[in-house]
C-alpha cells in the first residue's frame, strides 16, 4: 500500500529524480548539464561518443571515421537507423544536424563551447551513409568535437529551439508536464540493444535531502547529486565526475598581483582537511585543473602541502616589500555549485585569515557568479578570489587551457606571454607530444603563474536504489544513460 | 506624567504586575538572557565561534570536549555553543532594527494617514498595496546582489517589506479612533494633529502594534533564515540563527544539533517576546489590568457571576 | 421553560414578593486591594410594583443591578447575601439554571444603550433571540415576535426596520429596543438601569409610559434606577435610597419624599432645582461620599451629616423600621422628620 | 455598494501600475542575463547580438515603453530560459499555488477560529496558555526545517506519506499543506484570541447573557462575528503572502507553483516570466484586497453606510 | 442686556450620509451675552450637539457666521487660535467616550495644560491644581490616579467638567453636563458653575433636556426642533408662556416632583416619531406632529412671531394664556 507519489508505480518504470527541471530538451543544448542529462544518449545520439573510462572515441551513429585530408574528415554512418517518428536516419540528417548546431543562428551551447564561434564547417553528403566535413584550419580533434552534436531529423526547425525533440535514441518523449515530470517511453525500433525499462520518468527536486529520501523510501531509482551527509551505502554510489575545484586569483589586483601572496594562498589551504571532512572523502586533492584521464594530465604534479607557517612567511616577505597584504580580498563562491560549497568557502576564508590575509566571503547565484567568471570582468571589484569548478568533458586539455590559462582567455584574469605561446603550440600537436606539452603547461602554471590554487578533483554522488543496477562513470553527471540501467538481479521487471 | 498626587499604591508598579504573571516573568527572564548573551556573549567566547578544526567535525553534544563542546560542533568543527552565542547578536541586530524600523515608519505613516483620512489615507494605503503585492524576494535579490548582502541591507529589505503590515494596522486603528469624542476633546484644547496622535492614538494602538511586532519579530527571523536557505542571507563568517538553521538543515538526519538548537533559540525568543507582549497588552489597558492584579486563587475565568 | 411554569403556579398571590435582595455584599478587587462596593443591601419588590433605586452616582446602584442579573464583571465578587426571585436564591443556582431564568423571569435594561446592542446583527434578530433561546421558536417565528415587539414599543414600520442595524437607529429608539428586548418574554422582574438618562423629556415620557403599560399588563416587578426624582415621583411605588454601598432608607415614594427620615434623603430632595429660584445657589449636600476603601466604621454618612454625634462615629445604624412600611438607617430618624 | 466597488477598483489599479514599473526596473538592476544564456566562450559580437535581440541594449526607458506596449497588447513576452510564452508558463504554474493557498487558509482559518475561541473563552486558563504556547511555537518554526523533518519522519521513517511531489492521491497534499499551515495558523490563533477576548468583554455580550443565551451562543453567535474583522485583516495579509508564492514549500516538495517559478526566474534573470508572474500575482492580490473589503462590508453593516434614523 | 460675547447667525450644517445630505442645522441664530447663561433644549437628534461642535470649531458650518467677541474664530490660525481655544471650552455629552480610557484622572484633567504650557508651568502647580479641580467637582484627591473605567458614570462626567475648567475659559459649552449626575452632585456642579459665573463672569451655553435644570440656570432659552431654533427668549417667558406648540408639549411632558398628583395639567403627548432630518417636512417642520397643523403649515414656512424679546416660528402661536391651560 505504499503511496506511489510523484514518480509513478515502480513496475516497469525507471524513476529518476533530478536536481532541476531541464529548461529545454533542445538537442543542440545538450552540453548544458540540465538538458543533457535527459537528452543525451537517451532521446538523441551523436555520431560518436567518448568513452569516459578510456577516453577513446566509440562509434555510435557513425561506424567509422578518418581524416582524409588535413582539413577534411569523413564519416561512415550507420544504416537502418530510424528516428522516433519513423523517418530513416541518413547522411542528410547528419549534415543537417551539424549545420543546425554549428552554423545556424540558434545560439546553441555547443556552438562556441566545443567549436569556435566563427568557425564554419563545410558539409558534404555522399549517398545515404557518407558524410564529409571540411574545416577552415586543420582540426585533429574534430571527431571529439562532433561527439557533442546530437542527430535530429531534417524536419527539425532551424529557427527555433524545439521543446520535445525527435531523435534516434533508446527512448522517445512520451509527455512533459511542465514543472511536474518528463516521461520517456522505450523506442521499440532502437538499433542497438533495447533498454530494460519500458518507461522512464524524471521528476525534479532541488533539495538534496529530499532526493535522498526518495531513494531511501523507494520512490525513485536514481537521483542526481546527493549530499554526502545523506548518502549511505544503500542509497548511493560515488563516481568521479571530472570536475575540479580551484580558487582563481585575480592577479591584476594587489595583493594578489604578487606571486608570493598567490603561492602563500596555495600553502595556506588545508586540502586534506577539506577533502576529508567537508567533501567527506569524495574528492582528491588537486594540483591541476584537469583530472586523470584527460589528455594533458600531469601525473607528476603534487598538490601544495598544507604549510601555514611557510605561507605566513611568504606573506610577511611580501608585506615587507610594500605589498598591501591586508587589503580586503573578496572570496566569491556560487550557491549549490557543489555540496557544502558554503562550508568550503568558510574553511578557505578561515584558513586564509589564519595566515594573515583579509578575506570576505560573498555567496552569489549563478548569474552573479558568472559576472565574475567571464570576461569582461566587473570593474572596481577589487582583488577577487573566485571559487570555480571546472569540468573538462571533452577529455582534452586544450579546452581547459584556452579558456582558463591564456592571458586573454575568457575565464582567465591574467597570464604570461610564454604560457600563451606554449598553449598555442601544444594545441597543434597530437599524440604523446600533445600530452607532454599540456602536462608541462600545467606544471608551469603552478610554478610561475599561480593564477589557480587547486583544491580538489571532485566526485559525485549518485542516488541509486537497490532495485536497479547501474555503474556511474565520469560522464554520468552530464548524461545519464538509461539504457545502461538494469533491474537488480532477482527483481522481475 | 506631569501631575503626581501623593497617593502611593493606587497604581500598581509594573514589576508587581509582572510578578503576578508567572509566564511573563519567565518570558522576561529568557528575553533578558538572550539580550545579555547578545551583548556580553562575544566577550566570553572570543574567536571560538569562528575557530575551525576540521578534525573535530560534527561532534555530538557531550561533556567530553569542555565547555565549548557541550552542544557539539558543526561540520567545520566550530563549537555550536559559541556560534549560538555569536549568532544571538547578529540575529538581534538584524531582527530588532528591522522590526523597529518598519514599526516606526509604518505606524507613523499609518496613524497619520488614518487620522487625516481623505487623499492622504488613500495614497498611504496604495503605497502599502504596492509593497504588499511586490515579491519581496525580488527586492531581496536585487538589493543583495546589487548592493552586496550586508546586515544593513538585509535590515533594509526586511523593514521595507513589513512596513505595510504596520501601516494597515495603524491606519485602521487611527481611522476608528479619530472619530472618538476624546480626540475631539483634545482638539478643543488646541492640540494639533501630532500631539493628538501621540497622546491619544498611539497609546491605544500601541498594544496592537506591539503584538503585531512580536509576531513580526519571529517572521523577520524566519525570513532571514529563508534568505539564507536561498543563499542570499547573512554572509559567513557572520552567523545568525537563521543561517545556522538554513545551513544545518542538511544535517538534520546526521547531526540534528546544528539545526535544531538555533531553531529552538528562535522559538524560545519569539515565544517569550509574544508572552511579554501579551502581558504588556494587559498591563497597559486599565480595563484589563485587573486580570493581573487579582489574587490568583480566585481569578475568575469568564465574565459570568462567580457566586 | 421550567421556570416559566413555576411562575404560573405562584402568580395567584398578587402581593407576592417577586424580588427580594437580602443582605447583599459585593466586593471589588481593585489594584489597591479589595473594597466593598455594596454592603448589606436589602430591599424587596412585589409583583406589579415599582421600586426606584436612588442614590449618589457611584454608590453601587449599577453593581447591585448587575449582581441581581448575574452579570457582574469578573473584578467584582459576591461576598454574601441572597437574591431571591420568586423564592429561589438565584445566587446559589448553577449557570445553566440561571440561564433558564434570564429572560422569562428576570431581565435587565443596561445603563449604556449605545453599546449594548450587537453592532453586526440586525435588530430583528437580536429582539427575536429570547424567543429562540427560551421558546425554541424557529427563526421565522422569532422574527414575527420581534416585529410585534417593535410595534409594541412604537417603532414605525417595524417589518422594514427589523432588518436595520443598531447604528441606524437614534438613541431614543435604541433605548426602546433594549427595553423591548428585556420585556420580550414578560419577565416577572425587570431591572432598568437609568433607561432614560440619555433621552429628552418627550421620549422619556414615551418610554416611561411603555414601561407602565407593560407592568400593568404583565404584573411585572420593576426596579428602576434613576437620578431623576421627578421620574421617581411619577413612576415608582417604593423607593430605596443608597449611599456608599448601603441602603439608607426605604419606603413608599410618597411618604419618603414627603417626610424623609435620613439626612441624605433630605439633602437629595433639597437639591432639586425646582425648589430654588434661578440664580440662587442650590441646596447641596456638602462634601463627598467616602472612598470605598475608607468607608468609616460607623454611619457611612457621618462625615456629611449635620447631626452626626459620637454614636454615629462608633456604630453603624441598622436599617430599622420607622413607619408602617418604612425603614431608615439613621440613629436619629425621628429627629430629622421633625426638623 | 456599486460606487464603493467602482472607487475601490479605480484606486487599486494605480498601485498595479507601480508594481509593474517597479518589477521592471528592479529586474533590470540584476544585470544583463547574457552570460547565463550564451556559452561561456561567446564572443563580444554574439553577446551584443543577444542583447540586441532581447532589447537589453536599449536605454531602460525605451525598454519600458516597449514592454508597456506589449502588455497593452496582452503580449507578455517569451521566456529566455524555455522559449515558451511567459503568460503560458505563469498560467500553468499559478493554479498549483492558488490551490495550496486556498486549502491552507481554509484550514488555518477554521482551526484558528475554533482554537482561538476556546482560548479566549477562559483567558489565562491552562487551556489558553497551552494553545497560545503551541500556536506561538508553531508560528516561529522555520518552515523549511519543518518541511524536511516532515519528509524524514512521515516520508521515510514512518512511510505514511509520499516524500514529495504533486501527482497521486490526496496524501501528497498533506506535507506541503502542513508546512504552509503552521505559521498562518499560529498567527491567526493569536489574533482570533485577542479579538475574542475584547469582544467577550463588550457590553453586548452581557446583554446576550441577560437574555439567557448559552455560552456557545454568546461566543459563536455574538462575539465571533465582531471578532472577525481583525482576523480578516490578518488572514488577508497571510493569504497575500501565500499567493506571492510559497517558495520554500514549492522548492522542497517539487510543487510546480508560482513561487518556484518566480525564484527560478529571478535566479535565471528570466525577466519576461518574472514580470508576467508578478503582474498576475499583483492582480490576484488586488482582487483579493477588494474581496476582503467586500467581506468587511458584508460582516459589518456599519462599513456599508452610515444612515442615522 | 449684557454685551454680546458669541453670536451665531444663519448657521447651516449638513452631513453626507451615503448619497444623501442630512441637514443637522438649518439656519440657526444664537446669541450669548457676556456673563450670561443660555439654555438650549430640544428633542434628541435635533442638532444641539452639532451646534455645540460648530461652536467648538469641530465642524465647519456650510453657511452662516460665528463671531466670538467680534472675530470669526474660523479665520484664526496658529497662536491666535490657541489663545482663542483657551477662552472657550466644552463639557461633552458622553462621559464614556470623551475620556481616553488609558489616561488617569490627573492626566485627563491636566491634558489641556500640555498644549497651554504657560497656564500651569510647574509640575507641582499642576498637581495642586488637579487636586483643587477634583475637589471642586466633588471627587477626592485619591481619585487622581484612577482610570475612567474605575469611575461610575456620574463620576466620569465630573472629570469632564473639571477638565473644561482647567483653562479657566470665558465661555463653556455644556452639552448635557448633569444628565448623568445624581441630584446632590448636580446641585454641587450647578452651584459651582453659578459661582464661577459670578466670580469670573463666565458665560454658558447650557444644553440639557432636564427642563427644571435649564429653568434654574438659564437667563435665556432657545428651543430647537429639527435643526432650527423655533423659539427663543427670556427663560421665564419661554417656560411660562410658550409661543410654539412644540415648546408647550415639551413643558408638559416633563415629569414633576409634585407627589400630590392633583394639580398636574393634562399631558400633551406628541404622536409619531421625529421626522427624518434627511427628508424634513415642508413648510413648518413640526406640522407632522402638531395637533393644530393645517394645510398652510405644509405650504408655507412659518413666520417669526414675537412677544417683546420672546420670538417664535409658528403660524398659529399659542396665546399667552394657553401655556398654563
Ligand atoms: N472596575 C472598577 N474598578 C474600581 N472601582 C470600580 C470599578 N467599577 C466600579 N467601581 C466603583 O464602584 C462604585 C459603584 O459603581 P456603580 O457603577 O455601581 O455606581 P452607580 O451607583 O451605578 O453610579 P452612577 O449613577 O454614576 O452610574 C463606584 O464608586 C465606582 O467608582
Ligand atoms: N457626523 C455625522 N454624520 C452624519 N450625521 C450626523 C453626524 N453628526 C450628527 N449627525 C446627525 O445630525 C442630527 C443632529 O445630531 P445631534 O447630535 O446634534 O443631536 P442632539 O440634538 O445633540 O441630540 P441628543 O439630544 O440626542 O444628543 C442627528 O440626526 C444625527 O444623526
Ligand atoms: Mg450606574
Ligand atoms: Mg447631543
Ligand atoms: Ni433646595
Amino acid at each position: 500500500n505504499s503511496p506511489s507519489g510523484d514518480t509513478g508505480d515502480a513496475g516497469g518504470t525507471l524513476r529518476v529524480v533530478l536536481a532541476q527541471e531541464p529548461p529545454t530538451l533542445e538537442p543542440c543544448e545538450a552540453s548544458l548539464t540540465a538538458t543533457g542529462v535527459v537528452v543525451r544518449s537517451n532521446i538523441s545520439e551523436p555520431l560518436l561518443e567518448r568513452d569516459p573510462g578510456s577516453g577513446e572515441l566509440r562509434p555510435l551513429l557513425a561506424t567509422a571515421w578518418r581524416q582524409t585530408a588535413p582539413n577534411t574528415w569523413t564519416f561512415d554512418l550507420r544504416g537502418g537507423v530510424t528516428f522516433h517518428n519513423g523517418q530513416p536516419f541518413t547522411a542528410q540528417d547528419a549534415a543537417f544536424s551539424i549545420d543546425r548546431a554549428v552554423n545556424s543562428d540558434l545560439q546553441c551551447n555547443v556552438d562556441g563551447y566545443v567549436f569556435d564561434d566563427d568557425e564554419e564547417l563545410g558539409l558534404e553528403v555522399t549517398g545515404d551513409t557518407g558524410l564529409t566535413v571540411h574545416t577552415g584550419a586543420p582540426d585533429p580533434i574534430l571527431p571529439l568535437r562532433l561527439s557533442f552534436v546530437e542527430m535530429v531529423p531534417r524536419t527539425t526547425s532551424t529557427t527555433a529551439k524545439v521543446r520535445e525533440p525527435i531523435g534516434t535514441g533508446p527512448y522517445a518523449i512520451e509527455s512533459w508536464e511542465t514543472g511536474v515530470a518528463i516521461t520517456l517511453r522505450r523506442n521499440e525500433r532502437y538499433w542497438g540493444e533495447p533498454p530494460a525499462f519500458p518507461r522512464a520518468r524524471y521528476v525534479f527536486r532541488s533539495e538534496p535531502s529530499v532526493r535522498a529520501a526518495m531513494i531511501t523510501r523507494g520512490e525513485a531509482d536514481l537521483a542526481t547529486t546527493l549530499n554526502p551527509e545523506d548518502a549511505t551505502e544503500d542509497n548511493s554510489v560515488a563516481y568521479p565526475n571530472n570536475e575540479t575545484t580551484a580558487l582563481r586569483l585575480d592577479g591584476r589586483e594587489a595583493p594578489l598581483d604578487d606571486i608570493r601572496v598567490r603561492k602563500a594562498i596555495g600553502l595556506a589551504v588545508d586540502r586534506e582537511g577539506i577533502v576529508g571532512t567537508l567533501l567527506a572523502g569524495l574528492a582528491e586533492p588537486a594540483a591541476q585543473l584537469v583530472p586523470d584521464g584527460v589528455v594533458g594530465f600531469n601525473a607528476t604534479l603534487r598538490a601544495a602541502p598544507y604549510d601555514p607557517e611557510a605561507a605566513r612567511a611568504l606573506i610577511r616577505e611580501a608585506a615587507a616589500d610594500g605589498v598591501p597584504v591586508d587589503r580586503k580580498i573578496t572570496l566569491i563562491a556560487r550557491n549549490t555549485q557543489f555540496p557544502r560549497v558554503a562550508e568550503t568557502a568558510e574553511a578557505l576564508q578561515y584558513e586564509l585569515a589564519q595566515v594573515g590575509l583579509n578575506v570576505q566571503i560573498q555567496m552569489a547565484d549563478t548569474a552573479a557568479h558568472l559576472e565574475y567568471q567571464l570576461r569582461p570582468f566587473p570593474v572596481d571589484a577589487g582583488p577577487v578570489a573566485l571559487l570555480i569548478m571546472h569540468g573538462n568533458q571533452a577529455g582534452d586539455a586544450a579546452f581547459t587551457t584556452s579558456q582558463y590559462l591564456r592571458a586573454g582567455g575568457p575565464q582567465s584574469t591574467f597570464g604570461t606571454p610564454e604560457l600563451d605561446a606554449r598553449i598555442t603550440e601544444a594545441g597543434a600537436l597530437s599524440g604523446p607530444a600533445r600530452q607532454d606539452a599540456f602536462a608541462a603547461i600545467f606544471a608551469e602554471q603552478n610554478e610561475s603563474v599561480a593564477q589557480y590554487v587547486h583544491l580538489a578533483h571532485m566526485r559525485g554522488l549518485l542516488g541509486r536504489s537497490r532495485a536497479v543496477r547501474y555503474e556511474p562513470d565520469s560522464a554520468t553527471g552530464d548524461e545519464l544513460r538509461l539504457a545502461a540501467v538494469r533491474p537488480a538481479a532477482g527483481e522481475a521487471r | 506624567m506631569t501631575s503626581k498626587t501623593p497617593v502611593p499604591a493606587r497604581r500598581a508598579r509594573w514589576w508587581t504586575l509582572l510578578g503576578r504573571d508567572r509566564f511573563a516573568v519567565v518570558a522576561a527572564v529568557l528575553l533578558g538572557l538572550v539580550l545579555l548573551t547578545a551583548v556580553l556573549g562575544p566577550l566570553l567566547i572570543g574567536d571560538r565561534a569562528v575557530r575551525q578544526d576540521l578534525r573535530a567535525s560534527l561532534r555530538p553534544p557531550s561533556f567530553d570536549h569542555g565547555f565549548f563542546g557541550l552542544l557539539g560542533t558543526d561540520v567545520l568543527g566550530r563549537s555550536v555553543l559559541a556560534r549560538l552565542v555569536d549568532a544571538a547578536g547578529t540575529t538581534l541586530s538584524v531582527a530588532v532594527p528591522a522590526v523597529l524600523c518598519s514599526l516606526v515608519i509604518g505606524a507613523t505613516l499609518g496613524m497619520w494617514a488614518g487620522f487625516h483620512g481623505g487623499l492622504r489615507e488613500n495614497v498611504a494605503m496604495r503605497v502599502a498595496d504596492v509593497i504588499l503585492s511586490f515579491p519581496s524576494l525580488l527586492l531581496a535579490v536585487v538589493v543583495l546582489y546589487v548592493f552586496a548582502p550586508s546586515v544593513g541591507n538585509i535590515v533594509l529589505i526586511l523593514a521595507i517589506a513589513r512596513i505595510p503590515v504596520y501601516l494597515r494596522t495603524a491606519r485602521a486603528e487611527a481611522a476608528e479612533l479619530k472619530s472618538r469624542l476624546f480626540v475631539d476633546a483634545a482638539r478643543t484644547f488646541g492640540a494639533t494633529s501630532w500631539p493628538t496622535i501621540y497622546r491619544h492614538i498611539l497609546p491605544i494602538a500601541l498594544p496592537t502594534l506591539l503584538t503585531v511586532a512580536t509576531l513580526d519579530f519571529c517572521f523577520v527571523m524566519l525570513t532571514e533564515s529563508s534568505l539564507s536557505f536561498l543563499g542570499i542571507g547573512i554572509q559567513p563568517p557572520e552567523v545568525s540563527w537563521g543561517l545556522m538553521v538554513a545551513q544545518g538543515r542538511q544535517y538534520l538526519q546526521t547531526a540534528w544539533w546544528i539545526a535544531v538548537l538555533p531553531g529552538v533559540a528562535i522559538v524560545v525568543t519569539t515565544v517569550s517576546a509574544t508572552v511579554l507582549a501579551a502581558w504588556v497588552r494587559l498591563a497597559t489597558d486599565p480595563a484589563q489590568r485587573w486580570r493581573l492584579t487579582l489574587p490568583r486563587r480566585a481569578r475568575p475565568t469568564t465574565t459570568e457571576v462567580t457566586a | 421553560m421550567n421556570a416559566a411554569a413555576t411562575t404560573e403556579s405562584t402568580s395567584d398571590t398578587t402581593a407576592a414578593v417577586a424580588l427580594e435582595v437580602d443582605g447583599l455584599c459585593v466586593d471589588l478587587r481593585t489594584p489597591a486591594g479589595t473594597v466593598r462596593a455594596v454592603d448589606q443591601v436589602s430591599f424587596s419588590v412585589r409583583r406589579g410594583r415599582t421600586l426606584a433605586l436612588l442614590g449618589e452616582s457611584g454608590c453601587g446602584k449599577s453593581i447591585t443591578a448587575q449582581t441581581i442579573a448575574g452579570l457582574l464583571d469578573p473584578i467584582a465578587e459576591v461576598a454574601g447575601g441572597a437574591v431571591r426571585v420568586a423564592g429561589t436564591d438565584v445566587l446559589k443556582l448553577s449557570r445553566s439554571e440561571r440561564r433558564r431564568l434570564a429572560g422569562p423571569v428576570l431581565s435587565i435594561v443596561f445603563q449604556d444603550a449605545l453599546t449594548a446592542m450587537n453592532p453586526v446583527q440586525p435588530v430583528g434578530r437580536q429582539l427575536g433571540e429570547p424567543f429562540r433561546i427560551h421558546r425554541k421558536l424557529s427563526r421565522r417565528a422569532a422574527r414575527e415576535k420581534a416585529i410585534e415587539l417593535m410595534e409594541t414599543v412604537g417603532i414605525p414600520e417595524p417589518r422594514a426596520r427589523a432588518r436595520s442595524f443598531p447604528h441606524q437607529f437614534s438613541g431614543g429608539m435604541r433605548q426602546r429596543l433594549l427595553i423591548a428586548m428585556a420585556v420580550a418574554l414578560g419577565p416577572q422582574v425587570l431591572i432598568a438601569d437609568e433607561p432614560t438618562t440619555a433621552l429628552d423629556v418627550t421620549v422619556q415620557a414615551q418610554v416611561m409610559r411603555l414601561l407602565r403599560e407593560l407592568q400593568e399588563e404583565r404584573e411585572m416587578a420593576l426596579v428602576l434606577i434613576t437620578h431623576d426624582l421627578a421620574v421617581v415621583a411619577e413612576q415608582a411605588d417604593d423607593v430605596a435610597i443608597m449611599y456608599a454601598g448601603n441602603v439608607v432608607e426605604t419606603g413608599p415614594v410618597r411618604e419618603v419624599f414627603a417626610d424623609p427620615r435620613h439626612p441624605y434623603t433630605r439633602g437629595l430632595l433639597d437639591s432639586v432645582p425646582e425648589h430654588g429660584v434661578r440664580g440662587r445657589p442650590l441646596h447641596a449636600v456638602p462634601g463627598s461620599p467616602p472612598e470605598l476603601s475608607a468607608v468609616p466604621t460607623g454611619c457611612v454618612f457621618q462625615a456629611r451629616c449635620p447631626k452626626a454625634t459620637d454614636l454615629c462615629a462608633e456604630q453603624r445604624p441598622r436599617l430599622s423600621t420607622t413607619g408602617s412600611s418604612r425603614s431608615a438607617a439613621c440613629h436619629f430618624p425621628e429627629e430629622l422628620s421633625h426638623a | 455598494m456599486g460606487t464603493f466597488l467602482r472607487k475601490r477598483v479605480i484606486s487599486s489599479a494605480i498601485p498595479l501600475v507601480f508594481v509593474v514599473l517597479g518589477v521592471f526596473c528592479l529586474a533590470r538592476l540584476t544585470g544583463n542575463p547574457v552570460n547565463l544564456y550564451l556559452p561561456l566562450s561567446a564572443t563580444a559580437e554574439q553577446r551584443a547580438a543577444f542583447s540586441a535581440e532581447h532589447g537589453f541594449d536599449q536605454p531602460i526607458l525605451v525598454q519600458l515603453g516597449d514592454y508597456l506596449g506589449q502588455i497593452v497588447r496582452l503580449d507578455f513576452g517569451t521566456s529566455l530560459r524555455t522559449d515558451q510564452p511567459a503568460a503560458e508558463m505563469v498560467l500553468t504554474a499559478f493554479p498549483a499555488t492558488l490551490q495550496l493557498a486556498a486549502v491552507t487558509m481554509l484550514i488555518a482559518t477554521l482551526g484558528a477560529v475554533l482554537i482561538g475561541c476556546l482560548a479566549a473563552y477562559r483567558p489565562n486558563s491552562v487551556a489558553d496558555r497551552i494553545s497560545s504556547f503551541l500556536s506561538m511555537t508553531a508560528a516561529s518554526i522555520p518552515d523549511f526545517w519543518f518541511a524536511i523533518m516532515g519528509v524524514l519522519v512521515f516520508g521515510v521513517s514512518l512511510a505514511w506519506l509520499p516524500t514529495s511531489g504533486v501527482s497521486g492521491g490526496p496524501e501528497v497534499w498533506v506535507l506541503p499543506i502542513a508546512t504552509l499551515l503552521i505559521r498562518p495558523f499560529g498567527v491567526l490563533v493569536q489574533v482570533v484570541r485577542g479579538a475574542m477576548v475584547a469582544a467577550l468583554s463588550a457590553p453586548y455580550t452581557k446583554v446576550a447573557r441577560s437574555k439567557g443565551a448559552s455560552e456557545k451562543r454568546v461566543v459563536f453567535g455574538h462575539a465571533l462575528r465582531n471578532a472577525t474583522t481583525p482576523a480578516l485583516t490578518v488572514a488577508g495579509d497571510l493569504t497575500i503572502g501565500l499567493v506571492n508564492g510559497a517558495v520554500v514549500v514549492e522548492t522542497i516538495f517539487g510543487w510546480p507553483g508560482i513561487g518556484k517559478l518566480m525564484i527560478d526566474s529571478i535566479l535565471q534573470r528570466d525577466f519576461a516570466v518574472l514580470q508576467a508572474a508578478v503582474l498576475l500575482t499583483a492582480v490576484t492580490i488586488f482582487v483579493l484586497n477588494i474581496v476582503i473589503d467586500l467581506c468587511y462590508a458584508l460582516l459589518d453593516a456599519r462599513v456599508r453606510q452610515v444612515v442615522p434614523a | 442686556m449684557p454685551d454680546t460675547l458669541l453670536e451665531v447667525s444663519g448657521v447651516r450644517k449638513t452631513f453626507r450620509v451615503a448619497r444623501n445630505r442630512l441637514t443637522a442645522l438649518d439656519g440657526v441664530d444664537l446669541r450669548i451675552g457676556r456673563g450670561e447663561t443660555v439654555g438650549l433644549v430640544g428633542e434628541s437628534g435635533c442638532g444641539k450637539s452639532t451646534l455645540a461642535r460648530v461652536l467648538m470649531l469641530l465642524e465647519r458650518p456650510d453657511e452662516g457666521t460665528v463671531s466670538f467677541a467680534g472675530v470669526d474664530p474660523f479665520t484664526l490660525r496658529g497662536k491666535e487660535l490657541l489663545a482663542w481655544r483657551r477662552r472657550v471650552q466644552m463639557v461633552f455629552q458622553d462621559p464614556f467616550a470623551s475620556l481616553n480610557a488609558r489616561m488617569t484622572a490627573a492626566e485627563l484633567i491636566g491634558e489641556p495644560w500640555r498644549t497651554h504650557r504657560d497656564v500651569q508651568p510647574t509640575a507641582a502647580a499642576r498637581a495642586a491644581r488637579v487636586r483643587e479641580l477634583l475637589d471642586l467637582v466633588g471627587l477626592r484627591a485619591g481619585d487622581a490616579e484612577r482610570y475612567p473605567n474605575e469611575f461610575s458614570g456620574g463620576q466620569r462626567q465630573r472629570l469632564g467638567i473639571a477638565r473644561a475648567l482647567a483653562l479657566e475659559p470665558e465661555l463653556i459649552i455644556c452639552d448635557e453636563p448633569v444628565s448623568a449626575l445624581d441630584l446632590s452632585v448636580q446641585a454641587q456642579v450647578l452651584n459651582l458653575l453659578a459661582e464661577l459665573q459670578e466670580r469670573l463672569g463666565v458665560s454658558y451655553l447650557f444644553i440639557s433636556h432636564d427642563l427644571s435644570v435649564v429653568r434654574h440656570v438659564a437667563d435665556r432659552v432657545s428651543v430647537m426642533y429639527l435643526g432650527k431654533v423655533i423659539e427663543h427668549g427670556p427663560a421665564e417667558a419661554v417656560f411660562d408662556q410658550p409661543l410654539h406648540p412644540y415648546t408647550a408639549a415639551l413643558m408638559s411632558a416633563a415629569p414633576s416632583l409634585d407627589v400630590s398628583g392633583s394639580a398636574r395639567p393634562e399631558r400633551i403627548l406628541l404622536q409619531g416619531e421625529l421626522p427624518s432630518p434627511l427628508n424634513p417636512p415642508s413648510g413648518c417642520r413640526f406640522r407632522t406632529r402638531c395637533w393644530q397643523a393645517t394645510d398652510r403649515c405644509a405650504a408655507e414656512a412659518p413666520p417669526v412671531v414675537s412677544r417683546e424679546a420672546h420670538e417664535g416660528l409658528c403660524h398659529f402661536p399659542l396665546a399667552a394664556a394657553a401655556a398654563s391651560a
